[in-house]
């Protein structure tokens, strides 16, 4: 396979490890150290992000809202999260009397955990991903609906009856939409072969898949940005939370840090998801060629592959941005409608087309 | 400590009940609906009202007939103008004089600018109720610029009182024409990008078509009024029925439809706006020049008799009935408000739906609480 | 219909009620306990077809209370008021015309709440706008609060 | 027959949706329609209409003289009782005795704004004013007393 020359942040991790081995001669100790510098690393990344989408967000908002957001704290208004932040940390986190307490406290932590799983095979750059399993994406759809789970778990344990039912609208919701997420991206596997993300990036060299794959791809990659869309809990499809019904739905009772969590992992549930489709249907790391056009895919190069990736995933992260800021929210029967209706045998359909197609060898 | 358990969530019956509001961010204020849900499915619906209740009749008896317009108000309190009308129109019936004719067209157009900024607050809520921010802010532009003309020629902008006994408080600002044109081009240039964010949507649609069914015969048999009612095909528009101020002097249609649903009155209101900028069109050229006031007297006293007043606020039809003793003050003042009316029926037309239904009817039938606690 | 068309078949339906012409619509004044069969009659006569129950109040006259229903006909277009005089104070009772106009129902409630008028037969009649355990009624023209103050 | 009315209400969907995108896409890339007034920054150049009922207020002239000859109209127009006026008797340089006002008080805390009192005054002695940044800490400072100290009524006003 005839892979680029890119700039790659593999390098950079190469050194560290060799200047900590040089330092640490106990091999587990070594490993533990490393686990360590990624986990902290990785929290401070996502913490960081998740101040950027904020503040993206209210921006992008407001802009389709005609009027000018955030723009008082720090320069443009960039430390207008940060203040939001420093707010939520000083309230008092209520735990409601009466409420399952243990459960109440564990659930946002594991929303937020689940959500920090999901990073784990996620090829950021060229040759730089925290854990290159080999079956990453079926790692990835598993314990993305493990945050389920602790959804459920909070509208259970606030003992209150908007979150309850937001909580059980939600477990309808994420259980129904998974089947689409799975099989847009079981159609992806089928063409490259391989459950692995980093082949599924590599198989992209020579052009992504939503241009190679013609429109059964494109259909898939539509259905995947909108039933991740509702399995993530945004509006159109955020009817677990869904304000003006049920007042804020399974987080009605969180108040400081604990609400924070849960406002955490929806960003980086949002990344996650905008990462995955990026990288499985926009060619992750893959920068952009044009077959023939010599002199500018070799200008395309020089862009370094991190810019790559956090371009696209920004790019569908704009896209999901835009519903929210649109359109109005479905019912929840609409919602799961949708579903089986829609979205599932469309996406069915489309997966045996996808075989067909590639059996055949009808891609590029 | 008491652990949960299943009688705090739900009735023998196996009904779940839950208290929407007083503090609930679509119940458009603080008005209270007990909910016995079955799932998502709403069994039976209870308002409980009272929370904003001022007692603003009580209040009338100790004022004078000057006085008491000023509270009216507070109570519809996007139609201030509207109220206030009724109110002077009502003591003018029964004083036996007439407003001036200049001050009959200007009281028609700043009533029809007032339906405008309500029907667009009402566009902005229902999709903020429906979940889309976003067309809130699209409304409130235009509403801003009517507002603004209000301020200008009244002196305030929600709760006017630009209305006397007799005529209008002070003669419209030199300014008023010219800007009322200016705010007509800019609503009528917008109206395409209300139907094409909200009106043609596939979910709005799905959301509205087919919901809170209300049947021509409920309609009338509860009382409702206004726009909630001639979606349900029920002929009560009060400015054709029973023309005031200037009503006569201007062709117009009674918007009807037959739906019955959440799509029907959303369409019935939609349309009205349209109407609402002719109905301003044909007039605003025309305004007679002459006195704004008719002279009455320091003291203002009706004399004994009943007099009944009703007008078409955005919301329905809004009575006025006031009972005089002979003396300074009313004896006795009842305001027969639209939204009172209206909600009773909000039972009929929720039971069988979902809790995102409810939302969807409380939107359309267009609640403003303190008209309906006054 | 016209003022003198209603008087004749009114008459005719109940003859112990009288009228009033001074005021807008035509005024029928009708003994309370005669009130729900002579309502029935309005809303189901085909001729008079009162379908629009548009105004539901009382007044407080002092000595007595005095019931005022605004009816209209939307197919017919006439208006009526009826009056029924309820003499006793101390525990006003009228028969419900909730089960011929619904709006009755939340109409015959604010006057429970702010007058203290019975409705016999209402099927829900509590308080409105007050709390439960509101002394006296608001509207009536001896209602003492001590809250009040004069400014 | 059934797909194609599938298939249609697939196209009809979308399109509308993408109709709505559209227009939410437009503002965003036109950022000059963005309608906020940044409030704060812009008081030096914000201008009130000059109808605008933001508060009572007596105007004096050079002389501290006002045109308030204390006949109470106002205060009998108030439906809140916003308006109290104090008066007292002066002696006037031919001996007679006057009716003069000692203090117009005025509680902006009751005021609804409502003109009434403005309308009802025969002498002009009150107009509304422009102000409406009214927000104190103290409840007790917004009860005013109109006339300036040492003020008088003007000469020819009765």
């Amino acid at each position: 396979m005839n892979i680029p020359l890119l700039y790659s942040l593999s390098g950079l991790a190469r050194t560290i490890h060799i200047w900590l081995a040089g330092l640490i001669s106990n091999e587990m100790l070594l490993l533990t150290t490393e686990m360590v510098i990624m986990g902290i690393s990785l929290i401070a990344f996502l913490v960081l992000l998740c101040f950027f989408l904020g503040y993206m967000e209210r921006r992008v908002a407001a802009f389709m809202e005609i009027r000018l957001g955030p723009n008082r704290v720090g320069p443009k208004g960039t430390l207008q999260i940060v203040a939001d932040t420093v707010k939520l940390l000083l309230k008092e986190g209520l735990t409601p009397d009466l409420s399952d307490k243990f459960l109440f406290n564990l659930a946002p932590l594991i929303v937020v955990i689940t959500s920090m799983l999901v990073i784990a095979p996620i090829a950021f750059a060229k040759d730089f991903q925290l854990w290159d399993i080999n079956i990453g994406v079926l790692y990835v759809s598993s314990v993305s609906s493990i945050a389920v789970i602790g959804i459920l778990m909070a509208g259970w344990a606030s003992n209150n009856k908007y979150s309850l039912l937001g909580a059980m609208r939600s477990g309808a919701q994420i259980v129904s939409y998974e089947l689409s997420v799975g099989l847009s991206l079981i159609s992806i596997v089928i063409l490259s072969g391989s459950l692995s993300l980093s082949d599924i990036v590599y198989s992209q060299s020579n052009g992504w898949w939503i241009f190679k794959g013609h429109i059964p791809i494109i259909i898939s990659f539509v259905i995947f940005v909108v039933a991740s869309t509702a399995e993530i809990n945004r509006a159109p499809f955020d009817m677990a939370e869904a304000d003006q019904e049920l007042t804020g739905g399974f987080n009605t009772e969180y108040a400081g840090m604990k609400f924070a969590m849960f406002l955490l992992s929806e960003y980086i549930n949002l990344f996650v998801v905008s990462a995955i489709a990026a990288t499985i249907f926009l060619g992750g790391w893959m920068p952009f060629h044009i077959g023939g056009w010599e002199s500018f895919n070799h200008i395309m190069d020089y862009i370094p592959s991190f810019f790559w990736f956090m371009g696209k995933t920004f790019f569908i992260i704009f896209i999901i941005m835009w519903f929210r800021w649109t359109f109005p929210r479905l019912r929840v029967d609409q919602l799961l409608s949708l579903e089986w209706k829609y979205l599932l045998p469309i996406s069915m359909v489309n997966t045996i087309l996808i075989t067909v197609m590639a059996i055949m060898g009808w891609h590029f | 400590m008491r652990s949960l358990i299943a009688e705090d969530y739900v009735t023998p019956e196996g009904e779940f009940v839950i208290n929407m509001g007083p503090q609930h961010p679509s119940t458009h204020g603080v008005l209270h609906l007990k909910l016995w849900l079955n799932g998502e499915t709403v069994n039976k619906v209870e308002p409980h009202l009272g929370y904003i209740h001022r007692s603003i009749e009580k209040m009338s008896e100790n004022l004078s007939y000057r006085n008491f317009i000023f509270a009216t108000s507070r109570m519809d309190y996007l139609a201030a103008h509207i109220n206030n009308e009724a109110c002077a129109l009502t003591v003018e019936k029964g004083l036996g004089i007439e407003a001036p004719p200049r001050a009959k067209y200007v009281r028609t157009i700043i009533s029809e600018l007032t339906r405008l900024s309500s029907h667009q607050l009402w566009w902005g809520c229902t999709g903020l109720d429906l979940g889309a921010v976003t067309p809130f802010f699209y409304a409130f532009r235009e509403r801003e610029a009517i507002m603004e003309i209000m301020e200008e020629t009244c002196g305030a902008r929600l709760t006017q009182n630009y209305m006397v006994p007799g005529g209008l408080m002070v003669d419209i600002h030199p300014n008023f024409q010219k800007r009322v044109k200016e705010v007509l081009t800019l609503i009528k240039k917008n109206f395409n990008e209300y139907d094409e964010i909200l009106t043609g949507n596939v979910i709005f649609e799905n959301r509205t078509k087919e919901v809170g069914y209300l049947s021509k015969e409920d309609a009338i048999s509860y009382g409702v009024t206004g726009p909630t009612a001639r979606a349900s095909g029920v002929s009560c528009d009060i400015r054709k029925w029973f023309p005031y101020s200037a009503y006569d002097q201007v062709q117009f249609n009674e918007i009807l439809d037959t739906g019955g649903d959440c799509y029907a009155r959303y369409m019935v209101r939609m349309h009205e706006m349209r109407e609402s900028v002719s109905i301003i069109e044909q007039l605003i050229d025309n305004i007679p020049e002459g006195d704004y006031q008719t002279k009455t007297k320091a003291v203002l006293k009706l004399p004994k008799g009943e007099f009944y007043q009703r007008v078409e606020t955005p919301r329905g039809e809004l009575g006025v009935y006031i009972v005089s003793d002979g003396a300074a003050s009313p004896y006795r003042i009842k305001y027969r408000s639209p939204g009172f009316s209206n909600l009773s029926a909000l039972p009929v037309m929720a039971k069988g739906g979902k809790i995102g239904d409810l939302v969807a009817i409380m939107a359309t039938i267009d609640l403003v609480i303190p008209d309906i606690d006054r | 219909m016209t003022h003198e068309e209603l008087k004749n078949t009114l008459t005719a339906i109940l003859p112990s009620s009288s009228f009033d012409e001074t005021g807008e619509f035509l005024t029928v004044i009708v003994p309370s306990e005669d009130l729900l069969p002579f309502m029935t009659e309005l809303r189901s006569n085909t001729g008079l077809d009162f379908d629009y129950l548009f105004c539901l109040t009382c007044i407080d006259w002092k000595d007595h209370l005095m019931m005022v229903y605004h009816l209209m006909s939307k197919t017919h277009k006439h208006a009526l008021v009826i009056k029924a005089k309820l003499t006793n104070r101390e525990d006003p009772q009228i028969e419900t015309v909730c089960h011929i106009w619904r709006t009755a129902e939340f109409h015959e409630r604010e006057v429970f709440d702010l007058f203290g008028v019975k409705f016999i037969n209402h099927p829900d009649l509590r308080r409105i706008f007050l709390d439960d355990d509101w002394d006296g009624f608001p509207l009536r023209k001896d209602y003492v609060d001590e809250n009040m103050i004069e400014i | 027959m059934f797909l194609k009315e599938y298939f249609g209400t697939i196209y009809k969907s979308v399109k509308s949706l993408l109709t709505g995108m559209k227009v939410t896409g437009y503002y965003f890339t036109h950022q000059k329609e963005i309608l906020t007034e940044e409030y704060p920054d812009n008081r030096s150049t914000l201008k009130m209409f000059d109808r605008f009922r933001g508060e009572v207020i007596m105007p004096h002239n050079a002389d501290n003289e006002h045109r308030c000859t204390g006949c109470q109209a106002c205060e009998i127009a108030c439906p809140n009782g916003t308006i109290k006026i104090i008066t007292k008797q002066e002696l006037m340089p031919d001996g007679k005795k006057k009716k003069r006002i000692d203090a117009f008080i005025y509680h902006l805390e009751l005021c609804t704004m409502c003109n009434l009192c403005i309308v009802a005054c025969p002498s002009d002695a009150i107009v509304m004013g422009q102000t409406f940044e009214h927000s104190v800490y103290d409840k007790k400072t917004l009860r005013k007393v109109l006339n300036k100290p040492g003020s008088k009524i003007m000469e020819g006003v009765e």
